[in-house]
């Protein structure tokens, strides 16, 4: 059974002095909804409710709802309790002034939570007839999912570059000292550069310069000019070429030999050699 | 019969101006831009998202004005929930989209009663509920309105027992189509005749809703394990 | 200079008329649901389905194509696709609908290390990489440190197999915050800091780097197709 038709059921009994036959609470929630959908049945204004009448109908049904034996929880016991009590203070005159609220006040309070309850359920009703989203207003059906590009960022400080440097440096130095594989320019390769040298030219040449153009790795700089400079003297010595040395650490030059200056050239060589 | 004023108005006739008609005034970029991230988003989106997405010197708020007035009258608005932006149907469009959704789960009356409390009446407490509604709450009532991600415990009253209170979140102002809870339905009206003081002493300040994470002067925070319990369980989406 | 014709016109200013503008050409109450049922829809609808959807005696063909028109210069587009339509976020705007998450990543030793090694060391082989680290490099080191943008290939060496040379590039700079390549700590200021202890060998020397861009002599000038060869890759996408 519904409040509301209970109101129905309770309102064809009235004006009738028996209370209604047909009790039920279980539509209600608690004794508060009783209380209002009984105040209901006065047909005025909350504000202008008679707490007095109220109680009576409440009283009314609770013991009406008593000889059917109906089973009624202790919150509407309790507040029958509560409006028996209310309902013999409004009656009384006051007798102790200041000992608690006045029958008045509790009264009051009493409308104030009818009125509050009822008001609250109405903003109920009012909020959930908004338009509810996904009942009344929908949003976006098919939302297009934001596509994530996710971007390295590598993170590396200047101490991990450097400790990873020495770390590894000292470690490789330590534990493979080890003797590098010379590359040497073999005297044969010399011999044969020096000839095809002295082979453009008649004219002086500079050793060193005309080297240069074979050494591709300064590493190599020395072996070459070892080796050119060994195969220059064995060439000097078979009386192909001849060189020339103006002092100590001077460039070195050579050319095809041409008779008379010799045996000058080949001391310079002896000499610095 | 209204007053009708002769005038006379001198026109400059530009031919050459007249000729191609000039498009109306170019739509602004901003406003594709907007318009295409609100509609591709499946949550709503607050203004600094939007503004970190669009082109630096862009008066997002300004563009997002604009936008809603376009759309005002189209059947898909734009609206504010919360703090955040989304699009939406028009609320006269119910009739015409309601039949593609399942079902939605129907709360209990007292589901509802006790959100409204909640909305109306936030930060509230459990016992403070039970006192407007007059009765002892259903154990399984916060729990729904828990699941449902409209509520959620937001601090601790200072009273004894510390009893946990409860307040709306932005899920519930997004599924209501609100602003914020200073827009609910009805609560100047509940305001003007008193009835969300509560039962406290007149000349009391009158309490005002408020889902302002901030805790009020009488909550203190949640415990570390509050949110653990279940309470606030992640908000649950409906399919 | 267009002609400017100046035209005596005369107007009739009916004030009650001019109060409320009147709505300019009322949009059809189609689009409008339309528009709705599309925004909603939770995938692609074909013409049969809204029709079904729409009051009697809507033209959907029509309305469809007005829609799409509406929507042509906007962020979001009305497309068909195959026989069904749908909204889509304009063609132009992917980019807004990307988001580009960073995340830190830290280099492995052995790129650290090779890294370390190109900076002291450039220009710089794979093979004398390999040399001087006493280990053949993983295959995919070099690949990593290319993307970081720190290193380059600059060059190939002048020797047989013409191995390309590595370098370091202005970005290493910028992240080590170093002025140049050359303010790298020597020898003694390694030792000083701690990080080259022991005994080293005679001889045991650490060079003064520089990233000179021009080529040294024993370098040849990069082939035309090394920088495509997957050597310096665009930031990888991943999904």
């Amino acid at each position: 059974m519904t409040p509301e038709e209970f109101d129905t059921a309770l309102e064809t009994d009235r004006g009738t002095t028996e209370p209604a036959m047909i009790v039920d609470v279980e539509g209600f929630e608690g004794p508060l909804d009783l209380l209002l959908a009984l105040a209901r049945t006065q047909k005025v204004d909350l504000a202008k409710i008679s707490i007095l009448a109220l109680a009576d109908q409440y009283l009314n049904f609770i013991e009406a709802a008593r000889q059917l034996r109906l089973e009624l929880a202790a919150d509407y016991l309790v507040m029958a309790a509560w409006l028996a009590y209310l309902k013999s203070r409004l009656l009384l005159p006051e007798s102790a002034p200041g000992e608690g609220p006045s029958a008045e006040e509790m009264a009051l309070a009493l409308a104030h939570r009818l009125r509050r309850l009822e008001a609250l359920r109405e903003v109920a009703t009012r909020l959930m007839d908004r338009p509810q989203l996904a009942r009344d207003v929908f949003a976006r059906g098919a939302p297009e999912p934001i596509a994530e590009i996710r971007q390295s960022e590598w993170t590396a400080t200047l101490y991990d570059l450097l400790s990873a440097y020495a770390t590894q440096r000292a470690k490789s130095a330590l534990s493979r000292v080890r003797f590098k594989k010379r590359t040497v320019w073999s005297l044969a390769e010399a011999r044969a550069a020096l000839e095809r040298l002295i082979g453009t030219s008649s004219d002086w040449s500079r050793i060193d310069a005309f080297l240069i153009s074979f050494v591709v790795e300064p590493a190599l700089a020395a072996t070459v000019m070892a080796s050119s400079f060994a195969s220059a003297l064995e060439l000097v010595r078979e009386g192909v070429a001849e060189i020339h040395q103006k002092e100590s650490f001077a460039p070195i030059y050579m050319r095809k030999r041409v008779g008379m200056n010799a045996s000058a050239a080949t001391h310079d060589a002896q000499e610095n050699g | 019969m209204p007053s009708v004023a002769k005038k006379l108005v001198i026109v400059q006739n530009n031919d050459a101006a007249a000729e191609p008609s000039a498009p109306v005034a170019a739509r602004p970029e901003e406003l594709r831009l907007l318009e295409a991230l609100l509609f591709a988003a499946g949550q709503p989106l607050d203004e600094a998202t939007l503004a970190r997405r669009l082109p630096d010197g862009v008066n997002v708020k300004e563009a997002l004005a604009a936008l809603k007035a376009e759309y005002a009258t189209r059947g898909v608005n734009l609206v504010k929930v919360g703090k955040k932006w989304m699009f939406r149907t028009a609320d006269d469009l119910a009739w015409l989209l309601t039949k593609e959704t399942v079902e939605t789960r129907k709360l209990s009356r007292a589901a509802i009663e006790t959100l409204a409390i909640i909305a109306y009446h936030q930060p509230v407490t459990r016992a403070e509920i039970e006192e407007i509604r007059g009765v002892v709450a259903a154990a399984g009532t916060l729990d729904v309105l828990l699941r449902t991600g409209w509520i959620r415990p937001r601090g601790r009253r200072k009273a004894p027992g510390r009893p946990i209170t409860y307040g709306t979140t932005e899920e519930f102002l997004t599924h209501f189509g609100l602003e914020e809870v200073g827009d609910l339905p009805g609560l100047e009206e509940l305001k003007g005749a008193g009835l969300l003081e509560g039962n406290l002493p007149a000349g009391f300040a009158v309490p005002v809703p408020s889902d302002d994470s901030a805790l009020r002067d009488d909550e203190d925070p949640l415990d570390p394990g509050d949110l653990d319990l279940g309470l606030a369980p992640p908000p649950s989406r409906e399919s």
